[in-house]
């Protein structure tokens, strides 16, 4: 089961300077634990069944993929950055940060911090766990991300981070997920090592099955890492997740298949979390094919889905109708100004005449890989986009190999983006020419016009016009089509408290519920 | 005796056999399976140059045959080798798993074989009476849905009430008693489907038999019929007997894939499921190994057993 | 209580359904038939009514549905009512319509896969047999090893390789079938190669395809009738099985076994939706296994 | 003298035939006195072996007890609960089965099952009766009377089986014994020491016995007096002497005159024969069968083929035919070589040579239609069709003496044991061959039937001229059918010659025993023999 990697999501704020972001931490933190039910209290053992993870699951963090991987190494390791439930970049093994031109960025590491060993953790650490994801032999997973590092050499406690150009955002990369801060013997990290400084030392890990992890007593954020002990198990089957939390066998359980979420809900002992978030679900057409090439055929084919009925159905209503739009209501520049496009056969049939065409067949490819739902979605477009004169083929292709052998290779297929909560980084990844994941292939002058020159734009307005125009052009002109945000759908047994507010940058909490989450 | 070693000595061979094809064949086909470990590894973000790199290390770059003859000779030094995809060596992997499925297909047949073979019995004592149809057409609905559903009704009935845990969690350290309480489901879920095979064939194997003069002999020797049916019908009737008991052994340890995803038992099935999808190709070459070596031993095992239960065989003139 | 209640209700109405349909079969045949018709116990009788009435629906799914397969009519998971007796699925479609399509689909592949698994696997099974020697050796010994390799595994691998259109699923499932097929055609014909009249056919120079067909088959057809009977209940299940993992019948086609994974999770609230599939997969194998029981009942010869 | 033992008074017995019963017993009585032996007899279907065992109380499976009364020593059989029969059964009244091979569980050795009657009836416990059991079989006769028990079944020769079971009837010392043909699956030389024991026990605990068989000589030894059935009816009742001298009944007389036929005396051939069996030397695998077997057989001639079970007779019929190449030697046809084996043979090699089998029963594919049974070999090597074909067909049901109108679209379970061995016939026929080999073709059946094939064939022969080599291990068939007889033992020829000179003195030592063991229908027959053995001896 591969997961599409995501890159993280981070507010524009406080980029270059660390500081600014962790005053505004101290600030923020605070008020956010106010709004909480209770405070936390220490103790109990957190079971979360989590629908991800399997028996080949590695070790390597630069093959981290998959959502058990993912919370596993958020409860033992930390990174320099950590991302807050507000989006905001927070300090983490990195006390401090800052650039003075966007190209050399020094990082400033964090004394009387030690690994579960004992080992204090070091400058040395820090650099050798960043180079195991550079560098021509490396396998990890973001080596393009890193691509742009040229060296990274100690400076007493401080890393230094040189660029082959200025990057305003580099400081969200050191926030990613895959690069935990590990223990380096001879300027290595040993991937096979659970060793971390996070909050929870591994007890024991067999992988497909279960982990068992006791608290860091040693951790050195005293106001995180409530529970005495973890285990993390792997339910694939989302009937046995659901009876796991409902027999009391597991707390959490994320992934809620949306067609029992209201049982669940009315059933007690039990509460839902649903979570709106950056993530959105796709269907890309390849934008040089025929008849994609064609803006009407694209469009045409936005005004046959009906994007309500996909939310109600898809997503039994938890999340949100999207307009074509990567970028969502969260995001700080989001467009709400467009015109939304409801369903409207006739529209469709409109575009499909300016086209040429009487009637359009095409094979639409899914599968549940995709998304949650994905082969479902399809089935019900075919049938709104019917009395536009559309017919549409669904292929379910095998889960297994999809994003080897459907995505980015068929024409038309279902897929999904974890969303990024930085506008640049989204388009840059998803809808530039040239990117390697434009899974569109869509070019356009005048969008990488608006791209590049917003990167140096400082004007808030102007940028934010910048950034409307660019939506408008995905949007109206671009080959995704985007009917919905969907949000994380997890639930908690009545014993786990959370606080008010939860990251809407990634599942569980921003994987970290092992680490801000109590039992009441 | 000797034509009994012999015969198992010949057999073992057989065995062999049958497992160089099974690894060929499995070979053959993970070959043939899109995509690679590399390109599974790496996802989406997968460049040339990382899968490229990636290839190298796994191995992946050199010809078919080679990997083949690489991992077979590695394997018959007993090297299973270790899990391309996380580098744990195969057998730790295997191990815990293997002991794992070996208990669910003990404990499943230690409730199904006395049940059906008692049930079977009955049955062809009690031929065509009530009870007969009842058992049978029990029997037949309990095979007659698939068993992902018997398990869920199961968990329905048996573990939504609080009296049996619906998912297995158990390990090396779990005590034995624990262990048969957590695993009571899957092992009645398998119950049920095994239950109905062999109570029909030990019917069948023994009503077959009622018509041999030594039969008729028995009950002209005045024996009661409950005496025929176990003193002289089910001595003659354990070959098929034992047969159909080794291939539902077989089918408990090899074919529960099903039952170990809905109570997320951590068995071999979910294992070999695994490395499929993730093209993990030392993995499914031992653990199909592991299950054609169970299938085939298990058979032996049954001709041995079938052997010795048949004085024909056992004492040549 | 009210679950034991209704339990019973169906088993008395299916004992009043056999023993009318019985009484129904031996007043419209005569002779050899009638005595047949008339000497079949009830639960027989009920399995074949079950069976006409799926081939029924069956081949007559476009005119009793009352709405099309894969339209959406309504909101998701609406209740039992007109217009939709049985209420919709999670999409929004008829469930009623979709049970109805579903018996078409679901039995004609079952029954595709069946068919395709015996005529291969009986005739190489017949053929092994009766020429005997390395040839026979060699071809037992390739099956014993495919045997070897869990079935639902091993179609899982191979579906994994050739993707999942019906064609390639009635394909895998049957190759992966007649193993088994071929085992046992193989040891009834062994039974059958040493009788005198097989001996007197070769002796006549009869041709290899003769002997097979005319002389072989006609006396192994019994056992392997019955085993027809029981392997499209296994087909049936194993597609069940794969759909469950993810492999089975494409979308948005209506099939059985897809539809109880859909809604399988709705079971553990105690929602009756996923039993109406479940129950109509094992009603249908349970009527299967009644007529061949009384198959194999017959062609055992045993009077008691 | 004392009340009977055992009373049978109009006893009904009725059989199930699809939804019908038909009665197969009609209307029998039968008194039998302590220590008598009773010889029933007839053909089968006479319905003796259900009389046999109605006088146990017991009704096969598919078999009722209708109508009249059992009384054994004042119990009512019939009347009498399952649980007092069950008792009486293996205690009071036992019984030996024709086939002691199957008749014994090939599961347990054979004292476990000599002891477990008196142990589960309570006669004795399981140490005496093991001892008793060694008793019985040293008086049995049986080899190593202390060891024997310990076998199991398939251990033990078909001879000494039959004693073993004999002596386990005896074991609670039973006062009635039912022997259901006991000696119809054993060679004639075997039979011999059979009977004797069978003779000698029986006498010496003074218990009744019924011995039901097909076989007149038989049963000549054994009983004092002969009660004999035809389709469940009795014929006729008396003293053995009185019965084998002065038959009352047509039906009676009838069987006694089966043996009176016996073909003509031809002369010594001349000319090539149609098959030479030259110098073969055949086995399987490495076990030897055959050892330098020769014979000729020409036109228009039968040659007889004896020798007891395994001596090589059905092999050398294999090599004929083809079905197993010989390692040394060769078979010639009309003076040619024959290719050894039969897949290299030309069809028309292969129709010149036809085989008729021992059990028609597996002979003929039991799913087709006499009409292709029969015409199959007329349509492949004849090329005949359609009205030709069927007009053949029907000639040939003609000869066989089969309506044609009310035979040809039967299936060959619709059929008797004797017809179905005349399709076998007009198979072999259809093909117009030169030679028939017929294989033990008529050991499987009754001897009044038994006769009329062999008269058919003989009919045949002189219509037709055609070969016959007859495998038999039954020396009266020799007599009838053969013009010149091989003997075998042990896979070599160790006799042959001319009939007449064979049936005289002098003979092989093997021939002697062969032909001396045939049992005669005199009541002293087996007692002369066994004094005359005794004092050769």
């Amino acid at each position: 089961m591969t997961m599409k990697p995501h890159q993280s999501g981070l507010t524009r704020r406080g980029l270059l300077q660390g500081a600014t972001a962790m005053t505004a931490a101290g600030l923020i933190l605070p008020a956010s634990m106010t709004a909480a039910r209770a405070e936390p209290k220490k103790g109990g053992i957190l079971r979360v069944g989590i629908g991800h993870g399997s028996t080949t699951d590695g070790m390597d963090p630069g093959l981290w993929d998959n959502l058990y991987a993912q919370v596993f190494a958020a409860a033992r390791h930390n990174q320099l950055i950590e991302v807050d439930a507000n989006s905001q970049l927070t300090p983490e093994i990195a006390e401090s940060w800052e650039s003075a031109d966007g190209q050399t960025w020094v990082f400033k590491i964090r004394e009387g911090v030690s690994f579960h060993s004992g080992k204090p953790v070091t400058v040395e650490d820090v650099i050798a766990s960043l180079n195991h994801h550079r560098g021509e032999a490396t396998t990890s997973a973001i080596k393009p991300l890193m691509a742009p590092v040229t060296d990274i050499k100690a400076d007493g406690q401080n890393v230094v981070v040189t660029l082959d150009a200025p990057n305003a955002d580099f400081a969200y990369i050191m926030s990613d997920y895959h690069l935990a801060i590990m223990p380096a013997v001879d300027g290595k990290i040993d991937v096979q090592s659970t060793d971390g400084c996070g909050g929870y030392v591994v007890d024991s890990y067999e992988p497909g099955v279960q982990a068992t992890l006791s608290r860091n007593p040693n951790y050195w954020k005293s106001d995180r890492a409530h529970f005495d002990g973890l285990e993390l198990l792997p339910i694939l089957d989302s009937a046995a997740r659901l009876n796991a939390l409902m027999t009391g066998s597991v707390d959490v359980i994320d992934q809620v298949d949306p067609a029992t979420i209201d049982m669940l809900a009315a059933r007690g002992g039990n509460r839902i979390l649903s979570i709106p978030g950056t993530a959105h679900y796709t269907f890309p057409m390849d934008s040089r094919a025929a008849p994609y090439n064609d803006n009407n055929v694209r469009l045409a084919l936005k005004y046959a889905i009906d994007r309500q009925e996909l939310v109600d159905k898809i997503l039994a209503g938890h999340g949100q109708v999207s307009n074509d739009n990567p970028i969502g209501p969260a995001n700080r520049y989001f467009n709400p100004d467009m015109e939304a496009k409801t369903y409207d056969p006739d529209k469709a049939k409109f575009y499909l005449k300016e086209a040429g065409l009487d009637s359009l067949d095409v094979t639409l490819t899914a599968a549940d890989a995709a998304f949650s739902g994905a082969v479902d979605a399809a089935v019900l477009f075919s049938e709104t986009a019917r009395a536009a004169n559309i017919n549409i083929t669904v292929d379910r292709a095998p889960n297994d190999g999809y994003w080897d052998n459907v995505w980015m290779k068929q024409p038309f297929c279902a897929s999904y983006w974890g969303g990024r909560a930085v506008e640049d980084h989204m388009f840059t990844t998803a809808y530039a020419t040239g990117g390697a994941w434009n899974d569109t292939f869509w070019e356009n002058e005048r969008f990488m016009e608006l791209l590049v020159g917003a990167r140096s734009v400082v004007d808030e307005d102007k940028r934010r016009e910048m950034y409307h125009e660019m939506q408008h052009l995905v949007s109206f002109e671009g080959a995704a089509i985007i009917p919905m945000y969907n949000n994380y759908v997890m639930a908690v047994a009545d014993a786990v408290a959370t606080p008010e507010k939860i990251s809407t940058n990634w599942n569980l909490d921003g994987f970290r519920c092992t680490e801000r989450w109590w039992f009441a | 005796m000797g034509h009994v070693w012999k015969m198992v000595g010949q057999r073992l061979a057989l065995g062999v056999l049958t497992l160089f094809i099974v690894s060929v064949v499995i070979f053959g086909a993970t070959e043939l399976l899109p995509g690679d470990l590399a390109r599974e590894l790496l996802g989406q973000s997968a460049t040339p140059e990382t899968l490229a790199a990636l290839r190298a290390q796994l191995g992946l770059d050199q010809p078919a045959p080679v990997r083949y003859w690489n991992w077979l000779s590695a394997f018959l030094q007993g090297d299973f080798g270790v899990s391309m995809a996380n580098r744990r060596p195969i057998s730790d992997l295997i191990s815990a798993r293997l002991g794992n499925t070996i208990f669910l297909a003990l404990y499943a047949a230690a409730l199904a074989v006395p049940i059906s073979l008692t049930l079977g019995i009955l049955a062809a004592l009690w031929r065509n009476s009530i009870f007969d149809r009842a058992a049978n057409v029990g029997a037949l609905s309990a095979i007659s849905f698939p068993e992902f559903f018997v398990a869920y009704i199961l968990v329905l009935w048996l573990a939504q009430t609080g009296l049996f845990p619906s998912m297995v969690r158990i390990n090396p350290t779990t005590e034995f008693g624990d262990k048969l309480y957590m695993a009571f489901l899957p092992a009645l879920t398998l119950t049920l489907v095994v239950t109905a095979h062999m109570m029909r064939m030990t019917r069948a194997a023994i009503i077959n038999l009622l018509a041999s003069p030594y039969i008729e002999m028995a009950r002209l020797k005045g024996l009661s019929p409950m005496r025929i049916i176990l003193r002289h019908a089910v001595p003659n009737a354990l070959a098929p007997i034992i047969n159909v008991v080794a291939l539902n052994l077989a089918y408990l340890i090899t074919g529960v894939v099903v039952v170990e995803v809905v109570f997320v038992y951590p068995g071999l099935g979910q294992l070999m499921v695994d490395a499929v999808s993730n093209r993990d190709i030392a993995v499914v070459q031992a653990v199909a190994l592991i299950f054609a070596a169970a299938y085939v031993l298990l058979n032996l095992l049954a001709d041995v057993l079938s052997t010795l239960s048949n004085p024909r065989l056992l004492h040549r003139r | 209580m009210t679950l034991i209640l209704y339990f019973a209700l169906f088993i008395v109405v299916s004992i009043g359904l056999g023993w009318g349909f019985r009484a129904l079969l031996t007043a419209v045949t005569s002779g050899e038939v009638k005595r047949a018709f008339r000497d079949m116990p009830i639960s027989a009788s009920f399995g074949l009514l079950v069976i006409l009435i799926y081939v029924l629906v069956a081949f007559l799914a476009p005119v009793l549905a009352p709405f099309p397969e894969r339209e959406v009519v309504g909101a998701r998971y609406m209740p039992w009512g007109a217009p939709h007796y049985l209420g919709t699925d999670s999409l929004g479609r008829d469930m009623l319509s979709r049970m109805i399509y579903g018996a078409r689909n679901t039995v004609g592949i079952a029954f595709a896969t069946t068919a395709l698994a015996f005529i291969v696997g009986s005739i190489l099974g017949l053929w092994a047999a009766t020429v005997g020697g390395w040839m026979d050796q060699g071809l037992s010994r390739f099956v014993d090893a495919l045997m070897a390799i869990p079935a639902l595994i091993f179609s899982l691998l191979l579906l994994t390789i050739f993707g999942t259109s019906v064609l390639t699923l009635i394909i895998i499932i049957a190759m992966v079938d007649a193993t088994r097929v071929f085992r046992l055609a193989r040891s009834v014909a062994q039974g059958v190669v040493v009788m005198d009249y097989i001996e007197a056919a070769r002796l006549r120079g009869e041709t290899m395809w003769r002997l097979i067909t005319r002389e072989i088959l006609p006396n192994a057809m019994a056992p392997l009738v019955a085993e027809f009977g029981l392997r499209f209940c296994f087909v049936f299940l194993a597609i069940s099985a794969l759909s469950f993992l993810g492999l089975g019948i494409k979308p948005p086609t209506a099939d059985w076994g897809s539809m109880v994974r859909e809604s399988a999770t709705l079971i553990t609230f105690g929602d009756v939706t996923p039993l109406l599939p479940a129950g109509a997969i094992a009603l249908l194998t349970v009527a299967v296994n009644f007529v061949v029981d009384w198959q194999l009942h017959r062609a055992s010869g045993l009077k008691e | 003298m004392a009340d009977p033992l055992l009373t049978i008074k109009d006893l009904r017995i009725e059989g199930r035939s699809g939804d019908d019963w038909l009665e197969i017993v009609k209307g029998v009585d039968l008194t039998l006195n302590r220590g008598e032996v009773l010889g029933l007899i007839g053909e089968s279907g006479a319905g003796k072996s259900t009389i046999g065992l109605a006088s146990m109380g017991f009704a096969r499976d598919g078999c009722r007890i209708s109508g009249g009364s059992i009384q054994f020593d004042g119990i009512d059989l019939r009347k009498a609960s399952e649980q007092q029969r069950r008792e009486l059964r293996g205690k009071r009244i036992a019984y030996v089965a024709q086939s002691a091979a199957a008749s014994f569980n090939p599961a347990h050795r054979l004292i476990e099952q000599y002891c477990e009657t008196p142990v589960v009836k309570g006669v004795m416990p399981r140490d005496q009766a093991a001892s008793d059991a060694v008793e019985l079989y040293r008086r049995m006769r049986l080899p190593n009377p202390e060891d024997i028990g310990f076998r199991y079944p398939h251990q033990v020769s078909g001879g000494q089986l039959q004693r073993a079971m004999t002596a386990m009837a005896m074991a609670c010392r039973p006062e009635l014994i039912i022997f259901d043909e006991p000696t119809t699956a054993l060679d004639v030389t075997t039979q011999i020491e059979v009977l004797h024991a069978i003779r000698d026990i029986v006498a010496q605990f003074g218990t009744a016995a019924i011995y039901i068989t097909h076989d007149l000589a038989v049963v000549a030894q054994m009983a004092d007096r002969i009660k004999i059935l035809l389709r469940g009816e009795e014929v006729e009742e008396a003293e053995t002497r009185t019965m084998l001298s002065s038959p009352r009944e047509d039906y009676t007389k009838s069987l006694w005159a089966v043996r009176s036929f016996a073909k003509a005396t031809q002369p010594a051939p001349t000319g090539t024969p149609v098959v030479s069996v030259r110098n073969v030397t055949a086995g399987y695998g490495k076990v030897r069968v055959l050892e330098n077997v020769s014979f000729d057989i020409h036109a228009g001639r039968t040659v007889a083929v004896v020798g007891e079970s395994g001596s090589g007779k059905s092999t050398t019929a294999r090599v004929i035919t083809g079905l197993l190449p010989p390692e040394r030697g060769e078979v010639l046809f009309d003076g040619k070589p024959l290719p050894p084996a039969y897949t290299a043979r030309t069809r028309d090699q292969l129709r010149q040579c036809q085989m008729i089998y021992q059990m028609a029963d597996t002979a003929l594919n039991p799913k087709l239609r006499l009409r292709e049974l029969i015409g199959r070999p007329a349509q492949m090597y004849l090329g005949l069709r359609g009205k030709a074909l069927t007009n053949r067909i029907r000639d040939l049901l003609d000869l066989i003496e089969l309506e044609p109108d009310k035979y040809i679209d039967r299936l060959p379970s619709e059929l008797s044991g004797g017809q179905k061995q005349r399709i076998g016939i007009a198979r072999a026929l259809a093909a117009e061959p030169r030679l028939i080999i017929c294989d033990e073709i008529t050991s499987a059946l009754d001897q009044i039937v038994q006769e009329g094939i062999l008269r058919l064939l003989d009919r045949l022969q002189s219509e037709m001229g055609l070969a016959y080599m007859f495998i038999t291990h039954d020396l009266a068939t020799v007599k009838a059918i053969a013009d010149e007889v091989v003997v075998m033992q042990q896979g070599r020829v160790i006799e042959q010659g001319l009939k007449d000179e064979m049936f005289q003195p002098p003979h092989e030592p093997y021939t002697e025993l062969l032909l001396s063991s045939v049992p005669d229908m005199d009541p002293d027959w087996l007692s002369r023999l066994l004094e005359q053995r005794a004092a050769a001896g």
